[in-house]
């Protein structure tokens, strides 16, 4: 296994057995999930705004694979504390970037996942 | 009778299928365990294929030429190989299609549409593949028909003791696999055809995890209609075979419009050809069918008993050695559980962790092809309470010795994941 | 532009041929005149298929293993060479069938069931082959639509001047042929489907016969659906290509169920997939898609506008030939007789006698190959007054020098056939 | 081409330019027609059978290749004088041998369709 192609990195397995904020967040003022239908990934992520459109907590629960995960909890890791704008500015390009290793297209959709999700729980206020 | 276990066929055919000499990445030799999903084909196959297009092809029937001559002697040729294959009364009731899918639509959209009502029940399995549940329920969408399930029991074996609280005179299509192509389960089938028509229901066995492995009769079988693909027995892809008996097929109307399913055509109607050219319209894979009875030829000389007790012994060998590796879940019936065989040549399994898809990049990175997902059977994998596993397929090129290399490498993955106090560290790079 | 006649492709080309170079009767090379049924395929499009077959093969999508991305890689790249050759707007508007017949009946099940009713006009032309007649005329009869034909000239030229009298607001869909496969014509695609825009129709174009020769650009036609066949185009057999717009293919329910189709199955329902998947139930044809890319590539590297003033020189060439033949009748419109060409590479004709198919037997006598019969467009043949007729159909690898001895064979056979006072003397063995 | 394979021996050729009782026949007690839907050729036989079940005199119309013209008037030819029983007596192999050239099984259902139209006319009166 070439380990410039590594896939699983040790970070990686970092954030998949130790994650970023995993578990439900119950002052949630956003929150979205979705999953990926070919694979069975579920993502959801919950946020908790503040009125200039801070993220000042976030959390996330889920279940699937290992990139789908760590790239959950590198995501929420890397997002906490930065604006709804930086937010929508994040593209699926610095996701992959985040991830770090290559890959390929199948497995693209398990580390874009929570991408998705995140940028479509800024515009979806809980309802109470 | 060849004994179940303990038999091998002799590894030197592997030397028929080209592909499978080759390494997948550098210094790791494939270990091609993903037969159920698509098997390999062999020299014999490929050249039968070369060899139509080099030197006999032409568009069949209907031309007067020995290019067409040729090709359509070849294609017919390969309808008899397939009747024979299947043992069916008649040439003309094997129709030639696009595959498994194609041939249950077929029945989906032709008998059933002209036969089911509203308030008929159509009665499946908890276990089939989403191609013989989505054409049903299509038709039970159009025509208000009801969709029923077979008591299965929780290792995956259909309970025929309480088909009685399912199957009744209401029930107008009894459909199911052979073998299913997830729990591995090989099903009864003549009991359940028998058990159809006495209600007066008509059978649709789905053939694509059967045929490859297992000899078929449909006149012992009793099935009113059998599918299967080629491209799973060794056969070429685009090709698959849509087995109806005489009757059924002459009363039903045509599916497919267009060019050779036609008796007359008029400016506003048509009167429909007889069997089997009423069910081929269009140009059909001419080539695929040649292929598909290169395929059958190939697979019958070694013989389908050897084959499955080949196969038998392989799956003995990857249940115990896989029911090693801790935190593993096996899907479906053991081999060998009951006296009864109902254990066909593939195994499914869930780890509590990694999931499916990273078990699959990881064995792959060893060379070892497997399938992992929902196999198209969610359903099932709903009713399993899991959303994804994976699935080690075996065929006739497959060795003990790749089995051993599955064993070993699962045990890796697991130990890899395995959960070992890590603390995240934030990135690397950072 | 490359001029229309005096052009000529390098006969050098035949090579890449293997079928070509071949004796079909001892002594009698073969004069393979029968491209319009099917075509050969160069050396190019078999290496293809059987790379695929020895290297790279696996089920398609989903797998996560070398093998299954390769396939998957050359899969979806077919598409996007599919989606260049026709000019299309998205890789996702290219839908992989089993040929013509099957994306015509798609068309008429999927959009037809579920936009045509009681009372709504389908136009055709009086020169479609079945498999662009059937499936509306199947549609017709489950809905209640009407079933309306374009005027044509006794020449076989559509009469665009009398559009009127048939294309109405009631029409909800104009299908037709880019070009006819018994008359030659070549249709005016972009005023049809323009026409059929203004009155709020659909337009199905069936390039069955355009897509080999000439080149297509659905963005500039204008259409709304195009179909056509792989095998016609040096392809493999079992292959064929479905365009739709976007926006029409993502409003249309799914037509045939099964595996990748879906986005989620439960119970007793789905969702379907997103395009294309949605429209491709099972698993497909993936040596034959791969293999129609390689054909695209193969034609595109030659050029297609090369490839039709080839042809276009022989058609003429045979058109002014075979008109030398006393009692010769030659079918649709002439070659050059208009300023518009609309005349494609192929010539359909009678002879007073003997009948069309002992003039195939005939010609395949003398190594020549010709179709025989109504080609699959029985109601052309009526409006003619003909049962059947004899078609030369010329393609990329076909000569002058085959021209010519289609012109001699066909005048031996004609004088063979004269009546000369011959009396019954009862039979020979008698 | 292989003069013992030759389709279009000279007999059949005259059978083609001179054939057996071509045209309607007036007095025709029994009468059937058919074709071969793949060449488009149609046969027409009448026959006039006597009390006794002979054939008093027949005759052919008809519509296509040479094969099937041909044959027809061979059959007619060979069985104009004989009886219903003998014409039910005349098999598939028999027509194929009274041609003579070997057929491809295409052609083959050329030279048999006057035979299947003989076989259905012997049951089938005119109505008057
Ligand atoms: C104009 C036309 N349409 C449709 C077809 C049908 O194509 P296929 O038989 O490949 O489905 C053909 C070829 O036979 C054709 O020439
Ligand atoms: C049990 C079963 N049925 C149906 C199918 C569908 O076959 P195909 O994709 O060749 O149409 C498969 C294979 O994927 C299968 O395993």
């Amino acid at each position: 296994m070439p380990s410039e192609e590594e896939i699983y990195q040790e970070h990686i397995l970092d954030h998949y057995e130790d994650p970023f904020h995993n578990g439900p967040l119950l002052d949630a003022t956003h929150a979205h999930h979705d999953k990926n239908p070919l694979c069975g990934d579920v993502v959801r992520i919950a946020l908790k705004l503040d009125p200039a459109g801070k993220i000042e907590d976030c959390a996330f629960e889920g279940d699937g694979c290992v990139i789908s995960q760590a790239s959950a909890s590198m995501l929420l890791e890397a997002l906490c504390g930065k604006t709804v704008d930086e937010v929508k500015a994040f593209t699926a390009e610095d996701m992959l970037k985040l991830y770090g290793p290559r890959l390929t297209p199948n497995r693209q959709k398990c580390c874009l996942l929570s991408w998705r999700v995140i940028q479509q729980a800024v515009y979806s206020p809980v309802e109470r | 009778m060849v004994p179940l276990t303990d038999f091998l066929l002799d590894a030197s055919l592997r030397d028929d299928f080209p592909l499978l000499a080759q390494d997948v990445h550098p210094g790791q030799p494939l270990v091609f365990l993903d037969n159920a999903a698509s098997s390999q084909r062999p020299r014999q196959v490929i050249d039968a294929i070369v060899h139509c297009y080099e030197h006999d092809y032409a568009n069949v029937h209907r031309g007067i030429h020995v290019l067409s001559e040729r090709s359509t002697d070849a294609y017919e040729l390969a309808r008899r190989k397939t009747q024979a294959f299947l043992a069916a009364e008649h040439a003309h009731e094997v129709i030639f299609t696009a595959g498994t899918t194609a041939g249950i639509n077929t029945v989906a959209r032709s008998w059933g549409d002209a036969n089911v009502h509203a308030g008929d029940e159509l009665l499946l399995t908890p276990m089939e593949h989403h191609s013989n549940l989505v054409p049903w329920f299509q038709l039970a969408e159009r025509t208000g028909a009801v969709i029923r399930h077979m008591p299965m029991s929780d290792d995956g074996v259909l309970q025929l003791d309480r088909l009685d609280e399912v199957l009744t005179e209401r029930t107008k299509l009894v459909a199911f696999t052979a073998v299913s192509n997830t729990l591995g389960t090989i099903n009864p089938v003549e009991a359940l055809c028998r058990r159809a028509r006495a209600v007066g229901a008509v059978s649709l066995v789905d053939a694509a995890q059967s045929a490859p492995h297992l000899t078929t009769n449909v006149q012992q079988m009793g099935c009113d209609f059998l599918v299967f693909s080629g491209h799973k027995l060794c056969g070429p892809s685009g090709v698959g075979v849509l087995y109806g008996r005489e009757t059924l097929l002459e009363t039903m109307p045509p599916f497919l419009g267009g060019g050779s399913m036609i008796n007359r055509v008029y400016d506003d109607r048509f009167t429909p050809a007889d069997l089997p050219a009423k069910f081929e319209a269009g140009t059909p894979p001419i080539a695929g069918a040649i292929g598909l009875g290169a395929a059958l030829d190939y697979l019958t000389a070694i013989g389908l008993e050897r084959i499955a007790a080949h196969e038998h012994t392989l799956v003995e060998r990857a249940w115990s050695g896989l029911s090693q590796i801790a935190g593993i879940r096996l899907l479906g019936p053991a081999p060998g559980g009951s006296d009864d065989p109902c254990r066909a040549g593939l195994v499914s399994f869930v780890l509590d962790r990694p999931h499916a898809h990273d078990i699959a990049q990881l064995l792959d990175r060893r060379g070892i092809a497997v399938r992992a997902g929902h196999h198209c059977t969610q359903p099932l994998h709903d009713r399993m309470g899991i959303a994804a596993s994976t699935r080690a397929s075996f065929y006739l090129y497959n060795t003990p010795a790749e089995v051993d290399l599955l064993i070993a490498a699962l045990g890796e993955v697991r130990e890899r994941f395995r959960p070992t106090g890590r603390r995240r560290r934030g990135r690397i790079d950072a």
